[in-house]
């Protein structure tokens, strides 16, 4: 150690300094984070032009059982580095450890001095996502205060969806004209809720088109999807008492590729010439090729979807598209129980107090940019908020 | 019907024709066009330029072939610029059908800048994982890449053996057609403080804005203008450049066109009401 | 049992999820991956499904000789052509994906110009739909047409060039203005960054805040067992 | 060489019928439609299973038991019976099974939902919006995201003081609907370049 020390000075390379070891926080154990400072010539490199002095190449992270032998390097830095997590598969939760580093040229080597021991471990919450747990927590018992609220039987205003009030026009005129109805969910999985919340419009549609006896095709690029749908429209034509109207055969499976997909759909609309069309589901950008395709055949369409980037196309070729959020609240318009306007108007409600405290926020933000002379506390509380509001990944 | 009723509405079809020619005529006859650098585009390029030499860059394929007109003109100006800072690359892809198109990248790139596999660049392909590999990377690139994609061991490359986890990158650069980059943005930017770039497909670049404006990513490369932009950043045009003279006559005939589809209307709609 | 076990199955399935995301200690720190690699799993189990589902639909039309069999016997050949090509790949270079293996030819051959061809057919699409949609035939649909126009003219060298000629007129009319100041200020592309960057980034962010709630909320109707279609 | 030259025939030919739709359905783009339907569904099954099936089970219960993580292997159990109750659905007595997986992968929607949507969106969106107003941009910034907010309001008419808002909100929406179109307009056109591209340069030898 002394020796090393007294080689460096010779030489002029220096150790790493406040070399620090400890367990890695917030993770699942089996990581040490080893930090160090850069030995002070490499920063004092240009303004001492002394040709002796080597530059510094980089670091070498130690890592050992025991305080003074068994040392196994365990990574290399590159010198602008000053921070390593040691997160090796041999390392195990509950072992102390012994850290050294050192810092190394193309000629030469010094150590640091060793520290430790430290012990790695799981932690049982993880502190950066503290503003995350605390809006979830705020977020989700609004929504349940709401909801026995709704059960209490507090009135509820609902304003209308022009895309919802669209279907039955739809599909009477599908039925008029003696063409199918084409329902698609487009690329969506069952994980997708924009999908679960089409599934209540699909088993309406389904118990219309039963009603009618008009047929009902829906097209499935997720078998998962295609299971479930299936369910929902049998379910639904037997509550209609039309059992033996359902065939199979009519919620198929095309192909999960996404072009294959639209150019089967495509197939479909020319050959079968639907008088409907409900594009509800997740879509990427095959909507527009589809969606064009139902409007040449002369369709009535009506598109919903939470994919933000296709509402344009819908909106330029549908003839009703419900934008963003809307399709999820839609179930709640077809099963107007106070149960379910209840997490609309929480909805509702959460919305309205986070515009409220975004102003507040705002507005401080403000004052406190004009008045930072003055005032400036006002500007470190609204940095505060910011930060608070930030979260970390 | 009169003239102007016919001219609003026109049989797609004949639209259809002109768009046709609208872009074959300038790929046939290639004038020459002048390229302004976006803001976007700019600090994706000062963000690779800024990184040191050795420094290690990570690009992951997040595209496939349908969007390969676009962005696959953006891998090669990235390679060709990463090659001549000398920085280290590692290609890798979330999509395993895009990979075909890096090999193809790195093949033509790769000699022409006088770089060797193995030395300078490795591809180690693709696995599957998703988001969990995205996060498990932070921990250990070896924990889902042990060796390339032709089964050579990743320490063998003598790069590599300093590649642990996000802290050994650089950068990450993500192109992508879909979702992918936002997923990077989400599991990797923030959680591991890595620095992204992304390069996407023109639709994508819209949605991908929020994130340069809140400071998750460094730049975006968008759409084919973006990748004739990086082009034309490094000095070396290719064929996104040779691709803009048809892009700027295809939106000159659409401009052209809705201006006389709704003088059209207009006139019809006026006649009408007379 | 038909009901109550699988909204049970939904209900510690999310809460666990939400529980594991603040957790990093085994087993709640990996469960978020975990759980998705199962979901992979079993939808790998269900593309038989599919299979059934799409081979039974043709086959039927081949066997009774619908209107058009031809077409549902060469998508039953190309299924099985495929898949047995792939299988054969897959036993021979390890990996169907291998670069050079036969099943790469076919996707790079027809896979891959289907694909491209399906997607690139949206320029006309686009075309016409814009064609279609955008007249001004009311406020909203004018503020759709004026700002797309904007945005096309900004996104090309057209608009720089354009520009420079409006530039050039402002010079003619009024000689103190130099054209070399006003070129560079590039107003079709910066008229384009900034909608893009503003009031598109603003719009988007609005919208997305709002599909957060709402997701939030549908994910709990999901959790709580209000909404159940999806096992009607 | 003779594979790659009768490929990028094939190639332009499915290119060709791909295309000839936009005239009108006949029966080349009927036989390139369902090969691709047939081909891909092949591809997708095949890309399932060797890209997540073999490796996520197989490979992973081999490695795992190999390592002597027995919990680890083992537990792989769960899906697979998972996946296996799937396939009841193709028998009606025993379709209900299927209901099970189905929930969990519901659940794991839902789970997601709720803390994505806190942390990936929610958070990360209001807090890039709180900026001071003291230029342009953050002031147009603030009113979009704000008026946005409430065009989405479900409880309320949108009457009074909550309708103007509502109308500035759709002009945003609407303006963004436009930009974002136009903005994509080009990426198609792009494609379309690299189509005629193919046909033009590695098919038919017009550029050089």
């Amino acid at each position: 150690m002394i020796a090393s020390l007294f080689l460096a000075a010779l030489v002029g390379l220096t150790p790493p300094g406040a070399v620090t070891a400890r367990d890695n926080p917030n993770d699942q154990g089996g990581a040490v984070v080893v930090t160090w400072t850069a030995p002070p010539q490499t920063q004092a490199d240009s303004t001492r032009p002394d040709s002796s002095v080597v530059p510094l190449a980089g670091f070498r992270v130690f890592r050992s059982l025991h305080a003074d032998t068994g040392f196994i390097q365990v990574t290399e830095q590159p010198a602008t580095s000053t921070e390593y997590i040691d997160s090796d598969s041999l390392l195990r939760d509950g072992v102390p450890y012994y850290y050294r580093v050192e810092a190394f040229s193309a000629t030469d080597s010094a150590r640091s001095a060793v520290v430790g021991p430290v012990v790695s471990s799981a932690q049982w919450f993880n502190t950066t996502l503290i503003n995350i747990l605390v809006a979830t927590i705020v977020i989700c018992a609004l929504f349940l205060i709401y909801l026995e609220l709704a059960r209490k039987g507090a009135k509820m205003y609902i304003r209308k969806i022009a895309g919802l009030d669209a279907i039955d026009d739809a599909l009477g005129r599908a039925t008029e004209m003696g063409k199918p109805i084409l329902f698609s969910f487009g690329l969506g999985y069952i994980t997708d809720l924009v999908v679960i919340a089409a599934l209540p419009l699909l088993r309406k549609i389904a118990k219309k088109s039963a009603e009618y006896s008009t047929r009902l095709l829906v097209p499935n690029s997720d078998p998962i999807v295609m299971t479930a749908a299936q369910e929902t429209v049998k379910e639904a034509y037997t509550e209609m008492g039309r059992p033996d109207f359902y065939n199979a055969d009519n919620v198929n499976f095309l192909t999960s590729d996404q072009f294959g997909y639209a150019a089967g759909v495509d197939g479909i609309i020319l050959r079968e010439k639907p008088g409907a069309i409900f594009w509800l589901g997740y879509f990427y950008a095959e909507s527009l090729i589809m969606a064009e395709t139902g409007h040449s055949v002369g369709a009535i369409q009506l598109a919903g979807t939470t994919e933000t980037t296709q509402l344009p196309f819908f909106v330029a070729a549908c003839d009703y598209t419900m934008i963003g959020e809307e399709i999820l609240a839609a179930s709640c318009y077809l099963r107007p129980e106070p149960i379910m306007l209840g997490t609309l108007k929480g909805e509702d409600f959460i919305r309205f107090w986070l515009i409220v405290l975004v102003t507040a926020t705002v507005l401080l933000g403000t004052t406190g940019a004009i008045l930072s002379k003055q005032v400036p506390i006002l500007n470190n509380i609204f940095e505060t908020v910011v930060r608070w509001a930030t979260p970390a990944y | 019907m009169t003239f102007w009723q016919r001219i609003s509405t026109v049989d797609r079809r004949i639209l259809y024709v002109l768009l046709c020619l609208a872009v074959a005529l300038p790929l046939i006859l290639k004038p020459k066009t002048q390229v302004r650098v976006s803001e976007p585009v700019r600090s994706a390029f000062e963000t690779v330029d800024k990184l040191p030499e050795d420094a290690v860059v990570m690009i992951s394929i997040d595209y496939d072939p349908s969007s390969a007109p676009e962005v696959q003109p953006m891998l090669i100006g990235l390679l060709r610029h990463a090659f001549k800072k000398n920085l280290h690359v590692i290609v890798t892809g979330q999509l395993a059908l895009g990979l075909p198109l890096a090999e193809i990248a790195l093949n033509q790139v790769g000699p022409e800048m006088g770089k060797t596999y193995g030395k300078d660049y490795v591809n180690i392909g693709y696995r599957p994982g998703g988001s969990a590999m995205m996060i498990g990377i932070g921990r250990e690139i070896r924990d889902y890449f042990r060796t390339d994609y032709k089964g050579v061991p990743l320490d063998s490359f003598a790069f590599m053996r300093s590649v642990h986890n996000y802290r050994d990158i650089g950068l990450l650069v993500s192109l992508a057609h879909g979702a992918v980059a936002e997923q990077w943005i989400q599991f990797v930017g923030g959680r591991f403080n890595q620095t992204i770039i992304v390069g996407c497909t023109g639709v994508n670049a819209p949605s991908l804005y929020q994130y340069l404006h809140s400071g998750q990513i460094k730049g975006i490369i968008g759409g084919l203008q973006g990748a004739s932009e990086y082009e034309a950043l490094i000095g070396k045009p290719g064929s996104a450049t040779l691709g803009m003279p048809a892009q700027s006559a295809a939106h000159g005939l659409i401009i052209l066109l809705l201006i006389i589809g709704n003088l059209g209307y207009i006139i019809s709609r006026r006649k009408k009401k007379q | 049992m038909k009901r109550s076990v699988p909204l049970t199955i939904v209900f510690v399935t999310a809460v666990l999820l939400i529980v594991a995301f603040f957790i990093p200690h085994k087993p709640f720190g990996d469960l978020q991956s975990r759980f998705l690699n199962w979901y992979t799993i079993v939808s790998g189990f269900t593309f038989l499904l599919g299979l059934d589902s799409l081979t039974r639909h043709h086959l039927v039309r081949v066997f009774r000789r619908v209107e058009g069999w031809g077409y549902s016997l060469v998508l039953v050949l190309a299924l099985f052509a495929t898949m047995a090509l792939g299988f054969y790949s897959w036993f021979k270079f390890q990996s169907p994906f291998a670069l050079r293996a036969p099943f790469m030819w076919l996707y790079t051959y027809m896979i891959i110009p289907l694909q491209s061809t399906m997607f690139a057919s949206l320029a006309f699409f686009v075309f016409s739909a814009a064609y279609r949609a955008f007249r001004i035939r009311n406020f909203a649909a004018t503020l759709l047409l004026v700002a797309a126009c904007l945005v096309m003219i900004g996104n090309v060298p057209l608009g720089s060039a354009f520009w420079h000629d409006i530039g050039s007129l402002v010079h003619a009319i009024i000689p103190g203005v130099s054209v070399d100041k006003l070129t560079a200020l590039e107003g079709f592309a910066s008229i384009k960054d900034w909608l893009m960057s503003i009031p598109t980034a603003a719009a988007g962010r609005g919208i997305g805040i709002g599909l957060a709630l709402g997701g939030i909320a549908m994910s709990l109707r999901i959790i709580l067992g209000i909404e159940r279609t999806y096992m009607s | 060489m003779i594979l790659n030259i009768i490929g990028t025939w094939v190639a332009a030919t499915l290119t060709i019928a791909i295309l000839s739709f936009l005239y009108k359905d006949n029966p080349l783009y009927r036989v390139a439609e369902h090969l691709y339907v047939g081909i891909s569904a092949g591809f997708a099954v095949i890309y399932a299973w060797a890209f997540d099936v073999y490796p996520m089970l197989v490979d992973a219960f081999r490695n795992n038991l190999h390592q002597k993580h027995y919990l680890e292997a083992w537990i792989l159990i769960v899906p697979t019976i998972l996946g296996i109750m799937m396939l009841c659905r193709s028998i009606p007595k025993i379709a209900w099974i299927s209901r099970w997986p189905i929930s969990f992968t519901v659940g794991i929607g839902a789970g997601l939902g709720i803390v994505a949507g806190v942390q990936g969106y929610l958070l990360p969106q209001v807090s890039d919006t709180l900026r001071p107003l003291i230029s342009v941009n953050n002031f147009v910034m603030y009113i979009g995201v704000i008026a946005t907010l409430f065009y989405f309001y479900f409880s309320k008419e949108h009457k009074g003081a909550l309708g103007v808002v509502s109308r500035v909100g759709i002009i945003f929406i609407m303006v963004a609907f436009g930009a974002s179109f136009g903005y994509t307009v080009m990426a198609r056109i792009s494609l379309l370049i690299g189509r005629f591209y193919f046909l033009l340069h590695d098919w038919l030898p017009i550029i050089r």
